[in-house]
């Protein structure tokens, strides 16, 4: 009984949207508007989990002295000043609770930690990637085989487009390149990727694939 | 080993120091100098800090790692807070906690106290006995979006592209005589554009192929896989290059970062 | 361990050295970055360069920041040809977060075209770009198409007044100026289905000479139009920006972006390169002791 | 910060007159453009409307024959420049239109007068208490030249009392914002949208007892209009069902006092369907696969064997985990950034369970950082149930599964910290993947682990080519995790799909034949194929 109701929940959740799918009728988008406000919701909760975790590794880290536990006192040490300035109004000096506005939440600490912590380094390991997108293909691009050639070939036929070196008909093969092959390569694997999900989606509702429910 | 670690640090402590006295003086002017001068040092400090990465892991980077973990959980944390729970579910449910939060209230709909029973429901894990419970919500919302995701891959990935395979062989067609009077190879020929989409379908139809399980892939039919591969071989290479010139902006943008805005060495 | 194997095997830090390397002289070093010039842009820029002062072109700002990056410094290369020519320019903003960008794009050429500057050796002194006398800014209406259309009778039907809310018969340099016959040309810098718009609904029917600006990923569904004849030139993304300062001689923005970006594709390139030349001696040697 | 400037513009707001000015546009000063008086054109023709189908009502389509003097007509005097579409509105319509602004007006500045009201409240009190000093107020006062004189500051905190007694009064006043007004408010407006179909049903254009309203516009030549109106009741352009609806065309010329109205149309009522008739080819395909689907499954679940090629990610799967046991390293298994409903990451589930199985039986050590709470959730209970199966439920901790954080870059900066630190022997990204793919390849690569991944984001597909050992693609991902749920059950509906693939290799080179037969033959009802596989949206 414990195990079998939520695949039924689950039939019957997919079941409808399906049925949805096929009815245009106000009604049924009420429905299906109202059920995606649940899923916000429900998000808003799991939220809470999540930080739960993050907090007991973190202090386990600290309370057992591992290896690197230091840091760990620098996590959570963002982590509730964040929180601190997110849910109060700095501003009048009052820490009552804060006071959410048009313009989103305008605590100028939070909004300093905001700019001048999360964006530079979010940044910046976005950055990285200029890097390892540089090492990946020294790395990666031999010509061992006739395939790993193809990839070799297209790439740098592709990076060189606009190389004055060579004429102007690299541009034009490189952009073919990313008009013809790409587009019926992407069409094979959306195809099949689709069949993919549309299967397991499938698996899901009739209960067959269980797996995300720890074995069922 | 202990001795260079206390030297580098003190290092990269005088180093920031006197960035933030230099920044703040040039800002004076401005609003809080200071304040400014220190935020703008301690962002380019975790801008170097996550750089040392490259070289490699390190106690800066450390730092920087777990600051960004910390703060960046509480930041959606607290938005998720403020932008579902106040603002969407609140006003439906209370006057008196819409009030509290000063969120405008809306006409109260008690079929929301659903997703807040669900929502509990999820955190019973955090119990030992209740914890099956947590996998009622789950039921639904798995249900929900892989019903959601049958028919909607099936019409977007399946149904719409086979309407879209659908190109014609013959462009302009006047006949053989005029065909190869008119040869050219030019991108936007006849002769061109016609390849285009005689290999837009044999790659499709090779592709697929490529993707059948439950066939062994031996003669024709593994020919056929084989130039599948190789269609989505180039592909995966042009797409790589094609990325490059993206990726280096990116680095670019944080050089530009740390030369223009930290260091003012660029006008 | 020989240099081969050495080649095959470079710590990776080499690769993120040189790369830091040359993106950082590729901002200090001016060198002059040799850029292959494309006649479909090349033509927007002798068409504009031919024009005789008091000339209008009508210069449509259809995007967003989103496309900034490679829409931006052709907005800006082509306005500081005109004005620098003496050239008169109208603006339309016809995407929605279009008029911000223009906003900036007219404060920072005003500011650029009051300094003296020598453009491919001809001195041009500076001079005050007027609003109502230089340029008219017309603004931003929804409905693109029926806007393209109505343009075509007359500008004051979609723009009674402009973007700052003169009404347009005030304005000195509109006097006379009823629709496309009285601009030399239009140029379309667009990231999305506006140009669509921009060829069949305005030139398919008014028939005026039109150029387009486009983004890297859309500039090749468009060369049809080209041979068409329907456009007279394109420039597609942040290397049509290039190529068109580098005709201006005026290196900016895209310059400097490709100043960095050549380089920075050429080491990797070579290092693609070098690996491979290690690689092959390598397994030639290993082949060779095999037998 | 509160600036007084905010109160005075929610002031402005709430006088009221705003709210009521219909937005017309600045009229033409026609004296000095060339417009030699323009004949009326001649008028629309043929004018239907219908309800628009397989919709959820709410919205009208109309069709027309363009007027003879179209800008399109070469044979016309070609004046007509653009067509209006109007539609008749009752007087109770544009009361609602003006209950919906006020109601909005109420519901916006409800929050931000509840926290200025006392604010200016304190105010009035310091100044009566003597109180001379304009920047001691708790917001900043904006006062006109002539008025800011630090000479003669009696005279000014006159004028600020002044000013500020006049916001109160005004915010009092004309429109009582409240908790309770807002209320009544949206009472009001709702009980006349409920009774919005009845006054269109009563009061056709005959009546007399409405007026026209430009519902939209079309270009010259153009023969066809959709009036799609919203369904939500605070949209300004909501469009009520079932209720009789007029509408008439002009056509417009250059000069805006010259236009030529065609005969109403009317009355026609939107309403919505029950069953979506564009959408029966999705309907059919759904139908077939399922059809499918439950033969081959069944067929496997009476023991048929079924033929599966070999994958090399999945062969390398268990090569890895044997090789991180032997060198006593842990396996980093990585569910992405999906979200637990997304399909990537329910097949990374099943392919974490049997990961987890095989860690258990080898008493291995594994790492599961996670981005998501809910997956994190999911991925402990998987785990778990794993390690249960494998017969070590006490080898199973809390730790193996954690959160991370849902920030993309954290998340990477994470999982980068323990490549390097605890150098896994494998790694293994299952799951949906964005631009962070190649960071944590790449880490991966320079820790020396052994890579997997597989995900179904086809711009990401490349990176993890490149950068990984082995590497399912696309399709790939879900027959690993067919393959690797360790039912052959599952593995019935690979057979499934590759019937659909083969269906959908027939309909494609079908096309193609009737494309080319098509142009050859001449024969249009050929090129029609086409059609069927056509879905509306």
């Amino acid at each position: 009984m414990r195990r079998q109701l939520p695949f039924v929940l689950v039939f019957l959740s997919g079941f409808f949207m399906i049925f949805q799918y096929f009815v245009p009728h106000q009604k049924s988008e009420f429905v299906y508007e109202f059920l995606l406000d649940w899923l916000t919701i429900i998000g808003g909760f799991a939220m809470a989990l999540g930080i739960w975790s993050l907090i007991r590794v973190s202090y386990d880290r600290i309370k057992r002295q591992r290896e690197n536990w230091g840091y760990s006192v620098i996590t959570l040490t963002g982590l509730f000043l964040m929180m601190f300035f997110g849910i109060t109004n700095w501003e009048d000096g009052s820490f009552g609770v804060y006071i959410y506005t048009a313009e989103g939440l305008s605590n100028s600490m939070f909004v300093h930690f905001f700019d001048f912590i999360l964006i530079p380094i979010q940044a910046t390991m976005f950055s990285l990637l200029a890097f390892f997108i540089a090492s990946a293909a020294y790395r990666a691009f031999r010509a061992r085989s006739v395939i790993a050639s193809l990839l070799l070939l297209a790439a740098l036929i592709v990076m060189m487009r606009f190389n004055p070196i060579f004429g102007a008909w690299i541009e034009t093969v490189a952009n073919w390149l990313m008009n013809v092959p790409n587009l019926a390569a992407q069409r094979a694997i959306v195809i099949g990727l689709g069949l993919g999900m549309v299967a397991t989606a499938l698996k899901i509702i009739l209960g067959i694939e269980r797996g995300y429910m720890g074995q069922g | 080993m202990k001795k260079t670690s206390v030297i580098i640090l003190s290092g990269v402590v005088i180093l920031f120091l006197v960035s933030w006295l230099v920044k703040g003086a040039s800002l004076s002017g401005e609003e809080n100098p200071y304040l400014q001068g220190f935020l703008t040092t301690f962002a380019a400090f975790l801008t170097l800090a996550v750089f040392s990465f490259l070289y490699r892991d390190n106690p800066f980077y450390k730092f920087a790692e777990h600051l960004f973990v910390g703060a960046s959980a509480a930041y959606w944390m607290t938005l998720g807070f403020w932008q579902t729970l106040v603002k969407k579910l609140i006003p439906k449910l209370s006057d008196g906690l819409a009030n509290f939060f000063e969120v405008p209230t809306e006409e109260h709909s008690y079929w929301y106290f659903l997703p807040v029973i669900l929502g509990l429901l999820l955190l019973m894990r955090l119990s030992k006995k209740g914890g099956w419970l947590s996998r009622w919500p789950l039921a639904f919302i798995v249900g929900y979006t892989a019903g959601i995701n049958f028919v909607g891959y099936l019409r977007s990935d399946f149904v719409k592209q086979v309407s879209s395979t659908f190109v014609p062989l013959l462009i302009d067609w006047q006949g053989v005589g005029h065909f190869f009077s008119n040869f050219s190879l030019a991108i936007d020929g006849q002769f061109v554009m016609m390849l285009a989409n005689v290999v837009i379908f044999v790659g499709v139809l090779c592709g697929l192929v490529y993707f059948f399980f439950s066939k062994e892939h031996t003669g024709l039919f593994g020919t056929a896989s084989r130039v599948g591969i190789w269609i989505l071989m180039i592909t995966f290479g042009a797409s790589f290059g094609y990325t490059v010139m993206g990726r280096i902006s990116l680095l670019v943008g944080r050089l530009t970062f740390l030369f223009k805005d930290w260091l003012g060495l660029i006008s | 361990m020989s240099i081969f194997d050495r080649l095959m095997r470079l710590d990776r830090r080499w690769v993120f050295l040189f790369l830091t390397a040359v993106c950082i002289a590729g901002y200090y070093v001016d060198y002059s970055i040799p850029i292959r010039v494309t006649n479909e842009t090349r033509s927007i820029y002798t068409f504009i360069d031919s024009l005789p002062p008091g000339d209008i072109v009508f210069v449509a700002i259809d995007y967003d920041p989103s496309n900034q990056a490679e829409l931006h410094p052709m907005t800006y290369a082509i306005m500081e040809h005109a004005f620098r020519k003496n050239l008169k320019v109208i603006f339309t903003a016809l995407s929605q977060n279009g008029p911000g960008m223009a906003d900036q794009a007219i404060r920072d050429i005003t500011d650029s075209v009051s300094l003296d500057r020598t453009y491919n050796g001809v001195e041009f002194k500076g001079r005050e770009i007027r609003n109502g006398i230089d340029y008219t800014f017309l603004g931003y209406k929804p409905y693109y198409a029926i806007i393209i259309l109505s343009m075509g009778q007359n500008f004051r039907i979609s723009f009674p007044t402009d973007y700052y809310g003169t009404p347009l018969d005030s304005i000195p340099m509109m006097r006379g100026v009823l629709n496309y016959d009285n601009v030399a040309c239009l140029i379309d810098l667009s990231g999305g289905n506006i140009t669509d718009a921009w060829i069949s609904y305005g030139q398919g029917r008014y028939n005026f000479p039109l150029a387009l600006g486009l983004t890297g990923v859309m500039t090749a569904q468009y060369y049809p139009y080209l041979n068409s004849g329907q456009v007279f030139g394109i420039m597609g993304g942040m290397l049509g920006a290039a190529q068109y300062e580098r005709m201006a001689d005026n290196p900016g923005l895209a310059i400097d972006g490709m100043r960095v970006q050549l380089p920075a594709h050429i080491v990797i390139v070579l290092f693609i390169i070098i690996g491979n030349i290690g690689y092959f001696v390598t397994r030639r040697r290993e082949q060779l002791e095999g037998r | 910060m509160t600036y007084l400037l905010r109160v005075l513009l929610t002031l402005a707001l709430l006088t009221g007159t705003a709210v009521f000015a219909q937005g017309e546009p600045p009229a033409v000063d026609t004296t000095l453009v060339d417009t030699t008086t323009v004949a009326p054109p001649a008028p629309v023709t043929g004018l239907t409307g219908k309800d628009r189908d397989n919709d959820h009502g709410h919205a009208i389509e109309l069709t027309w024959t363009p007027s003879v003097d179209d800008l399109e007509n070469p044979s016309g005097a070609r004046s007509v420049l653009r067509y209006r579409i109007m539609m008749w509105k009752p007087t109770e319509a544009y009361r609602v239109d003006t209950l919906r602004q006020m109601y909005d007006m109420v519901r916006s500045n409800y929050a931000p007068i509840r926290v200025y009201k006392p604010l200016v409240d304190s105010a009035l009190i310091l100044i009566d208490q003597g109180m001379v000093d304009v920047s001691a107020l708790p917001f900043e006062v904006l006062l006109p030249e002539g008025i800011n004189r630090t000479d003669a500051p009696a005279e000014m905190m006159k004028y600020v009392r002044k000013a500020l007694q006049d916001t109160l009064a005004a915010m009092t006043a004309q429109v009582d914002i409240s908790k309770d007004s807002v209320k009544v408010f949206r009472s009001n407006f709702l009980a006349a949208v409920e009774s919005l179909p009845e006054a269109f049903n009563a009061n056709g254009p005959s009546s007399g007892h409405g007026a026209w309203d430009s519902v939209g516009a079309e270009v010259p030549g153009a023969t066809f209009f959709r009036h799609a109106g919203s369904k939500e009741e605070v949209s300004p352009d909501f469009l009520p069902d079932y209720a009789d609806l007029y509408y008439r065309v002009d056509a417009a010329t250059s000069d805006p006092a010259v236009y030529t109205a065609s005969d109403v149309c009317g009355p026609v009522q939107a309403s919505g369907q029950w069953y979506n008739s564009g959408r029966t080819v999705v309907l059919i395909s759904v139908i077939i696969f399922t059809i499918l689907t439950v033969v081959f499954v069944q067929q496997a679940r009476r023991g048929k064997e079924l033929y599966v090629r070999p994958l090399a990610g999945i062969e390398a799967v268990d090569d890895a985990i044997g090789r991180a046991t032997e060198m006593g390293k842990p396996i980093l298994y990585v569910l992405g950034l999906g979200a637990a409903s997304d399909i990537a990451t329910i097949a990374s589930f099943t392919i974490l369970s049997r990961v987890a199985k095989r860690v258990a039986e080898y008493q291995t050590q594994l790492i599961v950082p996670t981005y998501d709470p809910i997956v994190m959730t999911v991925a402990q209970e998987v785990v778990k149930s794993s390690y249960l199966d494998a017969g070590r439920p006490d080898d199973y901790n809390e730790d193996i599964v954690y959160f991370v954080t849902q920030s993309q870059f954290a998340y990477v900066a994470a999982v980068n910290g323990v490549m390097l630190r605890q150098l896994p022997a494998t790694n293994v990204y299952m799951g949906k993947f964005y631009a962070e793919s190649l960071i944590l390849a790449e880490t991966g690569a320079l820790a020396g682990s052994i890579q997997i991944a597989g995900t179904d984001e086809i711009a990401q597909i490349p990176f993890f080519v490149v950068a990984c050992d082995y590497t399912l693609i696309g399709e790939e991902l879900y027959a690993a995790s067919a393959y690797l749920g360790g039912e052959p059950v599952l593995l019935g509906s690979l057979k499934a799909q590759d019937y659909a693939k083969a269906l959908f290799v027939v309909c494609a080179v079908a096309g193609f034949l009737t494309l080319i037969l098509a142009d050859a033959t001449g024969a249009h009802w050929l090129a029609q194929f086409k059609q069927w596989f056509m879905v509306a949206d």
